[in-house]
């Protein structure tokens, strides 16, 4: 391996830390007023990150070129998926985030600084092999999050969403370095080929070790993730933070944290896949139900997505209890739907938001659709998408989720995904039926902004035919 | 036999001031158990062969660190908080959940315990700081770097944070 | 003339023809013109009826049966059904039959119907009627006689309820419907259970197969019981003849002809036509002739006590109908037929008669709406008035209570005849027959005097007048035939019986058929005593109900069996209906899934509260997901 | 093949939404014309398919088949058969229908034609698809414009409708989804790459099914089935829609969405999983008939006009899976003549409900009454119409009803119970009557009370909507015949596929 | 003789402690202090790791974890000041307006 190859799979991450500190530089020279140059910037640099993995993803067919960094890193298919996921993310989140900021008077550059910041973190998420990067990764998506979910300040729900998130990351992230240390005195490595190499000539003790150490990472991946019973942060925390932060949150850090649990459970720990399917399969079960249960009741559309996202998580953990051949993919196209549809979704509700001050209240979406047909369209096809109803992206993306979970001998587990699935098309469609049908006394209109409306017209666009361009171009082979 | 003894005195002191960290009601006093607490761990670090390890964690983490978070404390006064504690079944529960973490913890590390070589006998280069740096440059660039962006990224984080609302530009 | 048989659709078709035409013709068209063109259309039916029927008199006897089939209506493994059409002697006669009185009635119409909103509605309806009663008539299966079974029902329905606006005529309509559906429930088994024996609904086939190979009898019997339920319905007998009296809510001319003289002796036309099926099930035909002779005796109980002039003459049709269906049901084809042929005529002369003095009542000077015309009651000394309905109707009257030598006395006395010969349980069927014809001449004769003799009891009946020729002139010829067509079949006669080819002709003995005439004349006597004019206390309305008190208010009350069917079924049905529908429904089938809703949002609400907002309650959830995992692990892995 | 007609069906409705699109919002006219003639257009590719069928021919025709998706082996697969072939032409001709009595529509006009197409396109290719994946996709996606037509243009309960109606239907769908998944994951371990081709995988994959993963993947779509048609109990769904829907909405569900339901049963459940569908006839046989006796006395009880027709609706489907569950030609053909006939009937009903109600706001019976009298051509119709529901010979519901209970009644599948079922079954005829009539006589009936004196009687474009119905009530009542040959083909070999080598007419 | 054993059965102890103490304080920055305490406890466990297992990479991992901890301080502290400003407490309880 050349050296230049070893830098192959940072490059993502490299284009968005590059991108980013260009932007800290540019906002402390910039001239105050209006931050149009940073979006361009901020767009510019997810878009170049985008094309970066466009272009390796099209250059190194197959398993790409291995690890780099002495194994700490690895480019393969995953991660390429993975970091198309996430950047798109980022793009979008870039596009959505603009008129919230002015409309809110947060229009100030660093909003993108970190955005991007986070979005390294991810990307490094996507191609971390080993766990001290899995560690840093966490840590550096998390940081810039901390800060995002506190942009808002001093708004009381900004900052308390911030320091909840804050005590409650760091609190999990203490989970993650024991569970690693663990792992690591109990192994002897801490790098995920190499520990699953060594997984079945431990002995018991080792055994025992490792096994608490992934117990103890796992409490915190599944905390990333928001899966039950970790989630109790997500629906506060979704509710506090900017619209647009909480867009972010929900696609992109849900990619995040899937991506550490596909590296370090199916890569790191695939040998010992029987032991924490288990444990797994109760967390997805719980997630499910909890998630799409509690949300038939939420009266506030930021909280309501919140749960959904932990329902989501719930079917995305599903996938990761997936037969080898269709788990992998079936998780990546379920985050890609999902990061469309939920983007969508917020940039439908950032709209909503406009300058008037926001009021997430479901209330506040009635009848929208009525004069804003086109954002009642695309609003509609999110929240199809989200329940699964074909043809849209969402539909494909749990057909096949389902189907790898079958496969892997958990049928039981996707009845109750079904079951599960029919209950949360109730408070989707609540949002539907307050803009479709709705009658309000004051009636809101969503704003006009081009940013805004790309975003809302890429990501309907993206649920309607992405589903089945992915599934006819043999996305599962992935 | 002197290394059980140092042990156990150094594991004494740990638990103790772990204890006060938790439990006592001033925060400054929190604090300052925290720092002893972490200085009884750096003498494990050096007890187990590694000095460097031992003087990051005095200088950043007992030195810098924790200034920091008594700084903090004495500037917003926030010794103590006001109000009734709630949640009353929230210590018990914590109590419960959290004895049976560490017990299940522990109870693994008790039956199975591990055969590995014994101490003493350490290769020479282990805790050498000079070692450490060169693995920081060569195997570990990589989380190397990333720190020093983490800490860039908390650098700016903390002036965005700490910036006065409407200050603008 | 043999092609005159492929063209013997034509007697089906001319009455739809009238019907599409006056369907379809606007809301213009002169109230004359409509009943022109209906009449003319049944006319026309009758014309091509008469001719199919001498053309199969030209045949020799054994060659007596033209199958003619139309088109394939279905066919699908392993039914196969051709609409046809089956012209023997039996069809051929009834659509005479069928096509002469419903000409006349047509002809009456024109009169009566006068000025009446929906005339066009009433010719397309009789039209309509006519059109399907041929179609059960000629059918040559039974499913396609099954159509015109259900079709005249709908007819009848329609007509009943002619004038909707009063809510009693619409509600006698669904109850002549949906009893008529209660039978033909059992009529649609005894379709089935046809069919997977037979495999086919073809009369011709299936006759050919009980002809090789015998039924088996339970088989037999429930086929023919069943085919028997239809019977009931369509034909009045007990148990389901309770519509029949409150059929008598359509105009009158619809009450001659649908519920007199044709539609209601499908029933009878039915036994006769599937005889062989029912001559395979001996106990079937034994519980047929009981069930037709009780109703035979049932009715004419009840009749003594009505005082509506139209309700007498529908008890004494379902009367009339049970000794056909009790002759029928002994196998007495030809009896059955006969009685059938003089009913048709004298009911509705009698029918038409009743018309004619309640037309004439109801458009009486000065007594618009004031009175029930119906209502006998209001009547008295109307022979004065309207000589020729009078002398019209007293045949008709006589001819039902069987004097000789009027038609209803020969073929009365050939059902009583065959029954007696047959011998058994057919013994206490016309012992029971005998008893029916005394309360026939009884009652008719209190019908006359009511109507005709004494003083008019009512301003109108002072003043009705005679009613026009086109409504006179079928009386008249009504009269004739009630007076003649009895010696069709009449003793040494016996046209009627070789025509149909019955195996061997009832002889007639006069030492036989006098008690029955002294029957007959005590009846008439004993009524005569009692009504003549000036026997009975001056201002009592109905002699008899003076004497007889509660029992008279019983026959009046038809014997409380409406009332009974409405306790005993009608109260349970809305019961149990309005059951499912305000509390199974909502409660139950619904209630299971609004409680599955309910219940997953209490659960919501109950998770919900998980969320409780603390931060360091957030973070004991954690640590339990932490703990559950750790002992997972030790469970797992020790 | 040269044109691709049944694509262009499928295309047809899809093109003429976006066009309405396209359309600028106030012009009511031109979107109303345009989703008008685009069903009719529809309507004229149905009927070329009809000309250039061939009845002889019992397996599929007017194939279009192209694999989409290689890698999952999902394929577009369309075509007609004797099965479809009528329920195809009667979607087509209820559109048109549907979208005239939508006339009266006067709020977000544009929405609803283009919802009203897509859900064309939806039903269309419900009938059409064979290919699993591809039925699937269509079978939810009528979900959705029809959720919608209730949710906003329905009655006053439009929303608690509308929900019920998509949840209550997709809990029916998830089961067959997941039926669908095993299936498919049975396919790949034969092929590799798996495949949702209906025809294949009832000839190689069906085969390799225990008895017991079939009765349990019979169950699993029959849910999602059993809830369209609605099989009692699991109706309770289909009162509130009805009631709550716009006119056409409640036309095309009575009309279309449930024949989807008892459609799937024949297509996918008889040919899936033929050993599980003789052992389970008899319970779908019971629970029909129990549809039936419930539907009608449900029905009588109704004071509400349209609830009346919904609750009818349920009797008259238990008929329909009576006729399915006999499994004998005569059964099951006149099963699927008795869909056409309930879409035709109990469509006319809802459409004549709706005109009613355009014209006196109310459709509790209380209030109506006398009409026949200042509406002699309503009266009339709705007689006939009502005729036809009740099973009236002459009129084509007698020919399903009559045929079915035939089918029934010999039904080897049933066994011994056969006799007693049909005997039930034929009493929901009597059942019809009454409450039938009890409604005309509510409605037509009695003295007019003065408010609706002077209602108008209906309209050119009214009759224009009810004449083709009419038509055909009385051609199917009296000529069935061309209506048989064209299934008997098809429904033969299904059968015989079902029954192994001997086939029995029983 | 002193085992690994030992070492992670400490540290596990301090590990536990300072899970505790978060669950059982209400002041944030005692919350936050316990949680640099489990943060130790895992550097414990690594560091003893290391040393018997003879690996340079568990004393590195400390070194990592403590400038990360350190970066989390900076940001987490901020955070604090910055919500004392608006709310006056750092009472953690007092901040559960967001619920449900």
């Amino acid at each position: 391996m050349t050296l230049l190859q070893a830098w192959i799979p940072l490059l993502p991450t490299l284009v968005l830390t590059a991108g980013a500190l260009a932007l800290i530089l540019a906002e402390a020279f910039r001239r105050p007023g209006p931050t149009r140059g940073m979006v361009w910037g901020a767009l510019g640099i997810a878009l170049v990150g985008l094309g970066v993995v466009g272009g390796l993803l099209a250059l190194l067919p197959g398993e790409g070129p291995g690890e780099g960094f002495s194994g700490m890193v690895r480019w393969d298919r995953p991660a390429g998926g993975l970091s198309l996921v996430l950047l798109i993310g980022t793009a979008l989140a870039v596009l959505l985030s603009r008129r919230y900021l002015v409309d809110q008077g947060l229009d100030r550059g660093e909003y993108y600084v970190f955005l991007l910041l986070a979005a390294a973190g991810m990307t490094l998420m996507a191609v971390a092999q080993d766990l001290l990067v899995v560690f840093l990764a966490l840590e550096g998506l998390s940081i810039p999050l901390y800060v995002l979910a506190g942009f808002a300040r001093p708004r009381a729900a900004s900052e308390e969403a911030a320091l909840k998130y804050f005590l409650l990351g760091a609190f999990a992230s203490a989970f993650l370095v024991f569970g690693i240390a663990l792992i690591f005195a109990g192994s002897g490595t801490t790098q995920l080929s190499a520990l699953a190499g060594r997984l079945r000539a431990l002995e018991a003790g080792g055994r025992l070790l490792v096994g608490m150490g992934s117990a103890l990472v796992l409490v915190a991946l599944g905390f990333k993730v928001a899966a039950v019973p970790f989630h109790l942060w997500t629906p506060d925390v979704y509710e506090g933070a900017p619209t647009p932060v909480t867009a972010f949150m929900a696609a992109a850090t849900k990619t995040a944290g899937m991506a550490a649990l596909i590296r370090v459970f199916l890569i790191g720990l695939g040998p010992a896949a029987e032991v924490w399917h288990g444990p797994v399969a109760a967390m997805a079960a719980a997630t499910m139900v909890v998630g799409n249960v509690v949300a038939l009741l939420q009266p506030n559309f930021k909280r309501m997505m919140a749960y959904s996202s932990i329902a989501h998580a719930g079917y995305l953990l599903l996938g990761l209890l997936g037969a080898p051949g269709l788990a992998l993919p079936g998780v990546l196209f379920y985050l890609l739907a999902y990061t469309f549809a939920t983007m969508g979704a917020f940039a439908v509700a950032v709209g909503m938001a406009g300058s008037e001050g926001e009021d997430p209240s479901l209330e506040a979406y009635a009848g929208v659709a009525r004069r804003a047909p086109g954002m009642g369209t695309a609003m509609l096809l999110f929240m199809l998408s989200l329940i699964g109803v074909p043809p849209t992206a969402g539909f494909f993306a749990k057909l096949l989720l389902f189907a790898a979970a079958w496969q892997g001998g958990w049928a039981g587990l996707v009845i109750l995904g079904g079951i599960t699935t029919v209950l949360s098309a109730y408070f989707y469609l609540r949002v539907v039926v307050a803009m479709w049908m709705g009658r309000a006394e004051r009636e809101r209109t969503p704003v006009r902004d081009p940013w805004l409306r790309l975003s809302v017209v890429l990501s309907g666009l993206a649920t309607l035919v992405l589903g089945i361009l992915w599934v006819m171009m043999g996305g599962l082979s992935v | 036999m002197g290394e059980w003894i140092a042990f156990l005195v150094l594991a004494a002191v740990a638990i103790a001031t772990a204890l006060g960290t938790v439990a006592v009601r001033n925060a400054v006093h929190s604090a300052l158990f925290l720092v002893l607490n972490l200085l009884t761990v750096a003498a494990f670090y050096l007890l187990l062969n590694a000095p460097f390890v031992a003087m990051v964690q005095i200088a950043v983490y007992a030195g810098a660190v924790m200034v920091l978070f008594l700084f903090v404390i004495m500037m917003l006064g926030a010794e103590r908080v006001s109000g009734a504690p709630g949640m009353r079944w929230q210590i018990p529960l914590a109590l419960a959940w959290g004895g049976i973490l560490i017990g299940g913890i522990l109870f693994a590390f008790l039956q199975a315990p591990m055969e590995l070589p014994p101490a003493g006998s350490p290769p020479a280069p282990l805790g050498d700081p000079a070692a450490i740096g060169g693995r920081l440059l060569t195997t570990h660039a990589l989380p190397f770097e990333v720190t020093s962006v983490l800490l860039l990224i908390a650098m700016v984080g903390v002036v965005v944070l700490a910036r006065h609302h409407g200050s603008g530009g | 003339m043999e092609s005159l048989f492929a063209g013997s659709w034509l007697i089906i078709a001319f009455p739809l023809l009238g019907f599409l035409v006056n369907l379809l013709s606007t809301g213009q068209t002169r109230e004359r013109t409509v009943g022109v063109v209906a009449s003319a259309a049944a006319a026309a039916s009758f014309g091509t009826s008469a001719l199919v029927f001498a053309a199969l008199l030209a045949r020799p006897p054994e060659a007596r049966m033209v199958e003619v089939t139309l088109y394939r209506w279905a066919a699908v493994p392993p039914l196969t059904v051709e609409v046809g059409l089956r012209i023997d002697p039996l069809s051929a006669t009834m659509a005479l039959l069928v096509t002469l009185v419903g000409t006349l009635i047509h002809v009456y119409s024109i009169g009566y119907m006068a000025g009446d909103p929906y005339v066009r509605r009433f010719f397309m309806f009789l039209n309509l009627f006519l059109a399907s009663m041929l179609l059960l008539i000629l059918a040559d299966n039974f499913l396609v006689l099954f159509a015109g079974w259900e079709l005249v029902g709908l007819c009848s329905y329609l007509l009943i309820g002619f004038w909707f606006e009063v809510p009693y005529n619409a509600g006698a309509g669904r109850k002549a419907f949906i009893v008529n559906r209660i039978g033909d429930f059992g009529f649609t088994l005894g379709l089935l259970l046809i069919f997977w024996t037979f495999g086919t609904f073809h009369y011709g086939s299936i006759f050919e197969a009980l002809a090789r190979r015998p039924l088996e009898a339970g088989l037999a019997t429930l086929m023919a019981l069943l085919l028997f339920a239809g019977v009931t319905g369509k034909s009045a007998q007990i148990p389901l003849y309770v519509w029949l009296p409150d059929a008598m809510a359509g105009p009158t001319p619809v009450s001659a002809l649908i519920h007199a003289a044709t539609m209601v002796t499908a029933g009878v036309y039915l036994i006769l036509r599937a005889q062989p099926l029912f001559a395979a099930a001996p106990a079937a035909q034994a519980v047929i002739t009981l069930v037709g002779a009780a109703t035979a005796l049932w009715a004419a109980l009840i009749a003594v006590g009505q005082f509506d002039i139209k309700r007498v003459l529908a008890f004494s049709t379902i009367s009339q109908l049970g000794s056909m269906v009790a002759a029928a049901g002994a196998g007495a084809a030809t009896a059955a037929l006969f009685h059938l042929g003089t009913h048709a005529f004298f009911k509705a002369l009698l029918f038409l008669g009743a018309g004619s003095v309640i037309h004439a009542l109801a458009h009486a000077h000065g007594a618009h709406g004031e009175i029930d015309p119906n209502d006998m009651r209001r009547m008295g000394g109307l022979a004065r008035r309207m000589p020729l309905t009078f002398w019209t109707y007293a045949v008709g009257a006589a001819a039902l209570a069987g004097v000789p030598p009027l038609a209803g006395f020969w073929s009365k006395e050939e059902i009583l005849t065959a029954l007696g010969e047959r011998g058994g349980w057919a013994t206490i069927a016309s012992g029971l027959l005998v008893a029916a014809a005394f309360l026939t001449a009884f009652y008719m004769t209190r019908q006359v005097m009511l109507i005709f003799a004494g003083d008019p009891r009512s301003p109108a009946a002072a003043h009705a007048a005679e009613s026009s020729a086109v409504m006179t002139v079928p009386l008249l010829f009504f009269a004739l035939f009630s007076i003649a067509a009895g010696w069709v079949n009449a003793p040494g006669v016996a046209a009627l019986a070789r025509w149909l080819g019955a195996a061997h002709e009832t002889t007639f003995h006069w030492e036989s058929a006098l008690p029955t005439v002294l029957i007959t004349g005590a009846g008439i006597l004993l009524a005569w005593a009692l009504y003549r004019p000036g026997a009975g206390p001056e201002g009592v309305e109905d002699p008899l109900q003076a004497r007889l008190d509660g029992l008279f208010e019983a026959l009046r009350e038809r014997l409380y069996v409406d009332a009974l069917y409405h306790f005993l079924f009608v109260q349970p049905f809305q019961g149990v209906a309005t059951a499912v529908a305000t509390r199974l429904e909502p409660y139950g089938i619904d209630g299971a899934v609004h409680g599955l809703a309910r219940a997953v949002g209490r659960a919501a609400a109950l998770a919900r509260r998980w969320s409780t907002g603390y931060v360091r309650q957030y973070g004991l959830s954690v640590l339990l997901g932490a703990a559950l995992l750790a002992l997972y692990v030790l469970a797992a892995l020790r | 093949m040269t044109v691709p007609l049944l694509t262009a069906m499928l295309g047809l409705p899809l093109a003429g939404a976006l066009g309405i699109l396209a359309i600028p919002r106030d012009r009511v006219g031109a979107i109303r014309w345009t989703a008008l003639g685009t069903s009719m257009a529809v309507l004229g590719l149905a009927l070329a398919v009809l000309v250039g069928f061939d009845p002889q021919r019992p397996g599929l025709q007017f194939v279009e088949r192209w694999v989409w998706a290689p890698a999952i082996g999902a394929s577009y697969i369309v075509g007609v058969d004797g099965i479809s072939l009528w329920l195809v032409l009667l979607t087509a001709l209820i559109f048109p229908l549907a979208l005239g009595a939508s006339w009266t529509i006067a709020e977000r006009v544009k929405e609803y034609m283009a919802l009203m197409l897509l859900l064309e396109a939806g039903v269309l290719g419900v009938f059409l698809a064979h290919d699993l994946l591809l039925f699937y996709i269509f079978w939810e996606f009528t979900l959705v414009p029809m959720t919608l037509l209730i949710g906003i243009w329905g009655g006053p309960r439009r929303v608690y409708a509308a929900v019920k109606f998509f949840l209550y239907t997709m809990a029916g769908s998830i089961f067959m989804l997941m039926g669908i998944i095993a299936l498919w994951l049975l396919s790949r371990s034969l092929t590799g790459t798996g495949t949702f081709d209906l025809d294949r995988m009832a000839r190689h994959g069906s085969p390799l099914l225990s008895p017991e993963a079939q009765r349990w993947l019979f169950v699993a779509f029959g849910l999602a089935f059993a809830v369209k048609v609605p099989m009692w109990p699991f109706h309770s769904w289909l009162p509130d829609a009805h009631v709550e829907a716009p006119t056409a909405g409640s036309v095309i569900l009575a009309a279309l969405l449930l024949k989807m339901g008892a459609y799937g049963f024949l297509r996918f459940n008889f040919s899936l999983f033929p050993a599980a569908a003789r052992a389970l006839a008899l319970p779908v046989a019971v629970l029909a008939v129990v549809a039936i006796l419930y539907g009608a006395l449900a029905a009588y009880a109704q004071e509400d006009f349209k609830r009346l027709v919904a609750f009818s609706s349920v009797s008259h489907m238990g008929f329909v899976m009576l006729g399915l569950a006999a499994l004998n030609p005569l059964g099951v053909q006149a099963a699927l003549l008795q869909m056409v006939n309930h879409g035709l009937s109990t469509g006319g009903l809802f459409l004549l409900v709706g005109m009613l109600y355009e014209r006196t706001h109310t459709r509790d019976f209380r209030a109506l009454g006398g009409l026949w009298k200042v509406m002699p051509l309503y009266g009339g119709i709705l007689m006939v119409v009502g005729f036809s529901s009740m099973g009236l010979p002459g009129l084509n519901g007698f020919v399903g009803e009559f045929l079915i209970l035939l089918g029934s009644f010999g039904a080897a599948a049933l066994g011994p119970a056969a006799r007693w079922l049909t005997a039930a079954a034929a009493f929901g005829v009597v059942l019809a009557a009454v409450y039938i009539l009890t409604m005309l006589m509510r409605v037509l009936h009695g003295p007019l009370p003065p408010r609706w004196q002077g209602l108008p009687d209906l309209g050119g474009r009214e009759l224009a909507i009810m004449a083709p119905l009419l038509a055909l009530i009385l051609f199917i009542g009296l000529y069935p015949m061309p209506f048989f040959a064209a299934m008997d083909a098809s429904v033969r070999q299904a059968l015989a596929a079902l029954s192994g080598a001997a086939l029995s007419t029983r | 003789m002193v085992t690994l054993a030992h070492y992670l059965a400490l540290s596990a102890l301090l590990f536990g402690i300072g899970a505790v103490g978060f669950l059982v304080r209400r002041n944030a920055l005692i919350l936050f202090m316990c949680v640099e305490l489990m943060l130790n406890a895992a550097g414990l466990a690594f560091v003893a790791a290391s040393r018997y297992r003879g690996l340079l990479e568990g004393q590195l991992a400390v070194f990592f974890v403590l400038v990360v901890a350190a970066a989390e301080v900076a940001v987490g502290l901020a955070l604090m000041v910055a919500i004392f400003r608006t709310k006056q407490t750092t009472n953690v309880d007092d901040l559960s307006s967001l619920r449900g």
